[in-house]
């Protein structure tokens, strides 16, 4: 795609895009009617209960559930000798195989006729363990006298001689930074950790599953990404794909959490043996323990300024645990981390390792959020220590338009210099602060991307449209995929209806993530629009008796494209609609496509905190976010993610976070003790929208839904740091932590 | 699980005792609920105090106030009376939990669940509460102090139900508070939590002090050495240390999830100081 | 001829180089002829990558045509919340 | 084990129903009464997703039994709305885009009732206490407090 500096949208006035209406599932979701995971019933239903391991690591020697299988009321027993398929990291995640890897790895599952009849099955089946040592913490894992979960998940990138709990290895950047650090006049080097933390979402994971004797599947459940679930279960249970219908229920939050699977297959498998559909619903418990938090982290950083506020390089190695299974999201980390600065000298190391805990899920913008904490906190720290102005120091370096980025392509157009500007002149930078209160600044970037897309588009015989895609509405998606779709169309909001089509109505759909859906199920919800104007305009060419070419589409209208034309009167869409049937049959545009040209997002965040010099106790004052969005499509939504993500990291570092006994089993897996923040911890979250417009969109969109996580955790540290008045290296910066450090740098 | 909502004191008590299984009190049902939900409680009966009369009661008796053991946090909140004679108790309670939660909970239940973090406990062991006990063998009034025994351990007997809970009359110029550190601003249990009630003479000298500390031992303390440092004194900034060192001292906390040994014991003297800051001014009227 | 970025970690594979050259007009052409020259990289192929051309990221679209002046950068396989 | 028979009033109308003695209030709505509206976010009274009111009072339906409920008067999500008129909270809500996923919704909402019928004209700092125990993930809180202080402000001029 090419840089063209005009956007094709640039001119144009939007009539919808740009508005504030009612979402259309608003009704049912202020009235309760919504429905959710958990509140599908189905006729014969059976519940089911998932065995959990007690265990961070053991040998299962043999699982026996011939007392289970007894009780009166018992349906079906599943171990995971029931899934003869080829063994992968995600099936074994689901039910444990021959080891049991962390607390609350599922090892069985019953269905019963009752939960009551299930839990008391649960406690007749006799897993006989040999418990094996364990480890949780990535920098003992990293070790090589510690516990290996795994003999061979070890890839070619990782030197020989290291621990097999290294699973890969990852480098980035470009120049050389020893060069850099001798350029330098103040150079810090710090170490960071930062604890596990979860998604949170509210809505514990649901399913229902229905499956008959012939060997078709039904599936209701909440998730990120339906078409995900059917192509990722039906080969664990041996079935076609098209044999599995999978529809998405309302979705209560995800954050990346729900971009995999955990119940599903059990729930088929359950329905499978016992020959009727069976529910399943995690409890807070189950959620904690055994879905996917993100990585606990380790980091080494170290950066180089000029007196003049020049970096002159910038290093880290990171080291991320992502529980029991590959795939921590360093890589992202390692990649994100410098993102926002244009570098001579730049170097990432990243250490993918794995650790007995539950196996890590996506969580809004992964890995990236900790990079930008430890090169965030540096930064300032050195701003600090050259009594130099924190936003100047960061436009200076800022990274522009063909900056190389350090995880090595050349930025297109982007807005982080239009956030940091935002932030330099809006009051809050000025607004004076009290005693043990600080200011702190962060930016944050996230890469973004699209992927398979398709959407189903019909004219309705009264010129209304019914719109169908294929992605889980998280956040108000709908509202904005009726919005491009009556701006494409010239025709009102009420006049569309989107809904969200099962798997079998749609081709393939990406999970809703990746800050994906506004960018590219929008781009091919106004391509389907187009489909059906290009229909709409042969009718009418053909009504009139001119060329297809002669008709244009103007304001919801057919219209001929000039005096050569003929002189028509223009005809609406209700009209044209009207006469389908007369004038070919019915109508609809549809459009199916593998996304690409997602324009990456940059956000600078600005965080007021005051910390009670006795206690510890930290309370944020005040929080603006200033984000590129490209083109805001429905801007409440947006401010909506700015404020949720920015929320979710002041979370991650004050209080959430994963404490582990040494017993290797998860002391809080409940909102008493994982302390997301409350009503009362906060302050109204200001929002600045910056509108660059993404080239590879229609409209100018870049997804914003992940980026607004990554600054937080940075701009909070800041701010805690400058009102302590010592610097902060792990998180979360809990009263104990932040107590002691002040005393520490007391004595 | 048998259910029951007896109508009388005595028909609770005879179910209870007659129980040869386990038996639990439902009062609020805030922590037996979520108990039963983790299984960590399977009762063989239940039995609901709420429908028998009188327990939800708040009544004036010798200058004091007697509160039902089934008034809930939200309606003790309502009661101006007993709010302007122990606002540390009432504002004690309210700190358990959510407003939800305050639709339920109980004083006499937070006692009884006996976890040394119990927010209410502090503040009641401070203002020299006392607990009327009814059971097979007749009544008798507890120091609220002297019902726990030990992290979820009662010295209630087989049989024996809270019927409710005496604060007593009010001393001219006397003040009470409480205050509690949790990591956010609500839906916490205590890290530390710390009572306080004190006595002026008409000069303003301290004449009586009572210092209570939950969440730093396995029960909640009265601290009778860290009282002392304040009778005597105009509890001024010197008194106040003192009192701050002799709470710090007087911890015995652990290591948990929720905090460390030693930023309770820090905690411990700096939340004493400042809850009696409060007591002060509230006694100064 | 195409100038790759390739990232440190997969620089093993490619004796070392930042950047190699391989003859492609599309992301197919590209993936191939640099699995076949470089088999070191071909397991991180398979892993997954992404491919930034020109500074937006492609994942799989294989007819992605690659411009003779066009900055290309192998990257791991971008996944999201 | 013997079921419990329970005469109740939900949302207005007077009901029954039979429960196992450990059942919930909440799973007796959600599973007997098919008032799915409220929701178990965590079982234990941390998130209030499933906030319903009892003679009045805010509770979490997940920490009460069924057989309490027995002569109370229940109000519901369910019963928020006056046929077609929605309340002037969820009004407000829809009007500032006050949630996103929705899952905490119904709870937020019938505990912001609550709120408005104790205290009319709360204080921002008020509505933020009073809504301690509604955890939401997904909005920050910002626009949920703005629609609770816009429905207050409304409500107090009609």
């Amino acid at each position: 795609m090419a840089l063209d500096d005009k956007h094709e949208a640039d001119g144009r006035v939007f009539k919808v895009v740009g508005t504030r209406p009612v979402r259309p599932d608003g009704i049912d979701k202020v009235t309760g009617r919504a429905r959710f995971g958990a509140d599908m019933s189905m006729p014969g239903m059976l519940v089911g209960w998932v065995l959990r391991s007690p265990h961070a690591h053991a040998r299962i020697r043999s699982i026996d559930t011939s007392k289970a299988e007894a009780l009166p009321g018992v349906k079906a027993v599943v171990t995971r000798k029931d899934f003869t398929a080829e063994s992968d990291d995600v099936l074994d995640n689901c039910m444990a195989g021959a080891k049991a890897l962390y607390d609350g790895h599922a090892v069985a599952a019953v269905a019963a006729v009752s939960a009551k009849v299930a839990k008391q099955a649960l406690k007749l089946i006799a897993v006989d363990y040999e418990v094996l040592p364990h480890v949780t913490d990535v920098d003992e894992a990293m070790k090589l006298d510690a516990p290996v979960l795994h003999k061979d998940k070890t890839d070619e990138t990782v030197p020989a001689g290291m621990s097999k709990n290294v699973i890969q290895r990852f480098e980035y950047g470009h120049g050389d930074v020893e060069a850099g650090f001798a350029e330098a006049d103040e150079i810090v080097s710090r170490s960071f950790k930062t604890a596990a933390t979860h998604q949170g979402y509210i809505e514990p994971h649901a399913c229902v599953a229905s499956m008959g004797p012939d060997g078709q599947a039904d599936l209701w459940v909440c998730t990120q990404g339906h078409y995900m679930v059917r192509n990722v279960c039906a080969p664990m249970l041996g079935m076609d794909i098209g044999k599995l219908r999978v529809t998405a229920s309302e979705i209560g939050g995800g954050f990346g959490g729900k971009t995999t699977v955990f119940l599903e297959p059990v729930a088929l498998m359950l329905s499978r043996k016992s020959g009727r559909p069976v529910k399943m619903v995690m409890t807070r418990e189950d959620v904690l323990r055994a879905t996917g938090p993100t990585a606990s982290t380790s980091i080494d950083v170290k950066i180089g300024m000029k007196k003049d506020g020049t970096i002159t390089a910038g290093w880290a190695e990171m080291r991320y645990q992502g529980g029991a299974y590959p795939g921590s999201p360093v890589q992202f980390g390692a990649m994100a981390a410098f993102a926002p600065y244009n570098l001579k000298h730049v170097k990432t190391i990243g250490w993918d390792v794995v650790t007995n805990r539950p196996k890590q899920a996506a969580y809004r913008a992964p890995g990236a959020p900790m990079g930008a904490y430890v090169v965030e906190s540096v930064i300032d720290e050195l701003c600090g220590n050259l009594g130099l102005d924190r936003l100047s120091v960061r436009l200076k370096n800022a990274s522009t338009e063909g900056a190389k980025a350090s995880y090595g392509p050349r930025f297109g157009k982007i807005g982080l210099t239009a956030t940091l500007e935002a932030a330099k002149a809006h009051p809050h930078y000025s607004a004076p602060l009290g005693p043990s209160q600080g200011r702190g600044i962060s930016c944050g970037f996230w890469f973004n991307f699209g992927g398979d897309t398709s959407v189903s588009l019909s004219v309705n015989n009264d010129g209304t449209i019914s719109l169908s895609e294929g992605n889980p509405d998280i956040g108000g998606s709908r509202a904005s995929m009726t919005m491009m779709a009556a701006e494409e169309l010239g025709i009102p909001y009420d006049s569309v209806r989107t809904i969200i089509a099962d798997t079998s109505a749609l081709g393939q759909n990406e999970v809703t993530d990746g800050s994906r859906v506004t960018f590219a199920v929008g781009l091919a919800t106004i391509k389907a629009a187009r489909d059906a104007i290009t229909k709409m305009c042969s009718r009418a060419a053909k009504v009139w008796g001119i060329d297809e070419d002669a008709v244009i589409w103007e304001d919801g209208h057919a219209k001929p494209a000039g005096p050569n034309a003929g002189k028509f009167p223009p005809m609406s869409l209700a009209e044209i609609a009207a006469q389908a049937s007369n004038t070919g049959g019915p109508i609809a545009g549809h459009h199916e496509v593998n996304a690409e040209g997602a324009g990456v997002s940059f956000a600078t965040h600005m965080c007021d905190a005051e910390v009670d010099p006795e206690t510890g106790a930290v309370k944020i004052l005040r929080y603006t976010v200033f984000q590129d969005a490209g083109k805001a499509v429905h801007p409440a939504y947006v401010e909506g993610q700015f404020q949720g993500g920015a929320v979710q990291g002041i979370g991650w570092a004050l209080n959430e976070e994963y404490i582990y006994g040494k017993d290797g089993r998860l002391q809080n897996p409940g909102f008493l003790d994982y302390r997301v923040p409350v009503a009362s911890d906060l302050p109204m979250i200001d929002t600045v929208i910056i509108e660059v417009p993404n080239p590879g969109h229609p409209y100018g969109v870049r997804g914003v839904g992940e980026t607004s996580i990554v600054p937080p955790l940075a701009a909070v540290a800041n701010a805690v740091s400058a009102a302590a008045g010592v610097r902060l290296t792990e998180l979360p910066m809990s009263p104990p932590r932040v107590l002691k450090a002040i005393d520490t740098a007391r004595a | 699980m048998r259910y029951e909502a007896p109508r009388t004191l005595e028909s609770a008590v005879a179910l209870m005792a007659g129980e040869k299984g386990s038996a639990q009190i439902l009062a609020g049902g805030t922590d037996l609920l979520v108990r039963m939900k983790s299984g960590f409680a399977e009762p063989d009966l239940v039995v609901d105090i709420k429908r028998i009369d009188g327990m939800h009661a708040i009544t004036a008796e010798k200058g004091g106030w007697r509160i039902g053991a089934a008034v809930p946090g939200a309606a003790l909140g309502e009661h101006a009376g007993v709010k302007a004679d122990w606002p540390g108790v009432v504002e004690a309670l309210e700190l358990i939990g959510s407003t939800q939660v305050q639709g339920r909970a109980t004083m006499a239940g937070n006692m009884c669940n006996a976890s040394p973090a119990a927010d209410s406990v502090p503040a009641m062991v401070a203002a020299d509460a006392v607990a009327r006990v009814v059971g097979p063998n007749g009544t008798r009034d507890v120091a609220v102090g002297d019902i726990a025994t030990g992290p979820g351990k009662t010295s209630l007997t087989n049989g024996e139900i809270v019927e409710s809970i005496f604060l007593p009359a009010r001393p001219k110029h006397s003040g009470d508070a409480y205050l509690r550190f949790i990591p956010r601003t609500e839906m916490d249990i205590a890290v530390v939590g710390v009572g306080v009630s004190l006595t002026l003479d008409a000069s303003g000298t301290c004449t009586a002090a009572r210092v209570s500390l939950g969440a730093v031992a396995p029960t909640v303390l009265l601290d009778q050495k860290a009282a002392a440092t304040l009778i005597g004194t105009k509890v001024d900034d010197a008194a106040l240390a003192k009192l701050a060192a002799a709470c710090s001292a007087a911890c015995k906390p652990i290591d948990d999830k929720r905090g460390t040994i030693e930023f309770r014991t820090k905690v411990a003297g700096v939340l004493v100081r400042r809850a009696a800051t409060i007591a002060l001014q509230r006694a100064k009227g | 001829m195409v100038k790759v970025a390739i990232w440190g970690s997969l620089r093993v594979a490619t004796e070392g180089r930042a950047e190699v050259e391989v003859d492609a007009k599309n992301l197919r052409e590209l993936l191939d002829r640099l699995a076949d020259a470089y088999p070191g990289i071909k397991p991180q192929i398979d892993r997954g990558v992404s491919v930034s051309i020109d500074g937006l990221i492609y994942n799989d679209s294989w007819f992605t045509p690659i411009g003779r002046g066009s900055e290309v950068v192998l990257l791991p396989r971008i996944v999201g919340g | 084990m013997t079921q419990i028979h329970v005469s109740t009033t939900i949302n207005g109308d007077a009901g029954e129903f039979l429960c196992e003695p450990d059942e919930t209030l909440l799973d007796v709505l959600r599973d007997r009464l098919g008032l799915t509206g409220a929701k178990e976010g965590c079982g234990t009274g941390d998130c209030g997703a499933c906030s319903v009111t009892v003679d009045g009072r805010l509770i979490c339906s997940c920490l009460m039994l069924g057989a309490e409920a027995d002569g109370r008067e229940v109000t519901t999500i369910e019963g928020m709305a006056n046929g077609e008129t929605l309340h002037p909270l969820q009004r407000k809500f829809l009007e500032h885009a006050a949630l996103q996923c929705g899952i905490c919704t119904p709870g937020i909402l019938v505990a912001a009732k609550a709120l408005l019928e104790k205290n009319p004209n709360p204080t921002e700092t008020e509505a933020r206490y009073w809504l301690a125990g509604n955890l939401c993930r997904c909005t920050g809180y910002d626009k949920i407090i703005r629609a609770v202080m816009d429905a207050a402000h409304e409500m107090r001029g009609a």
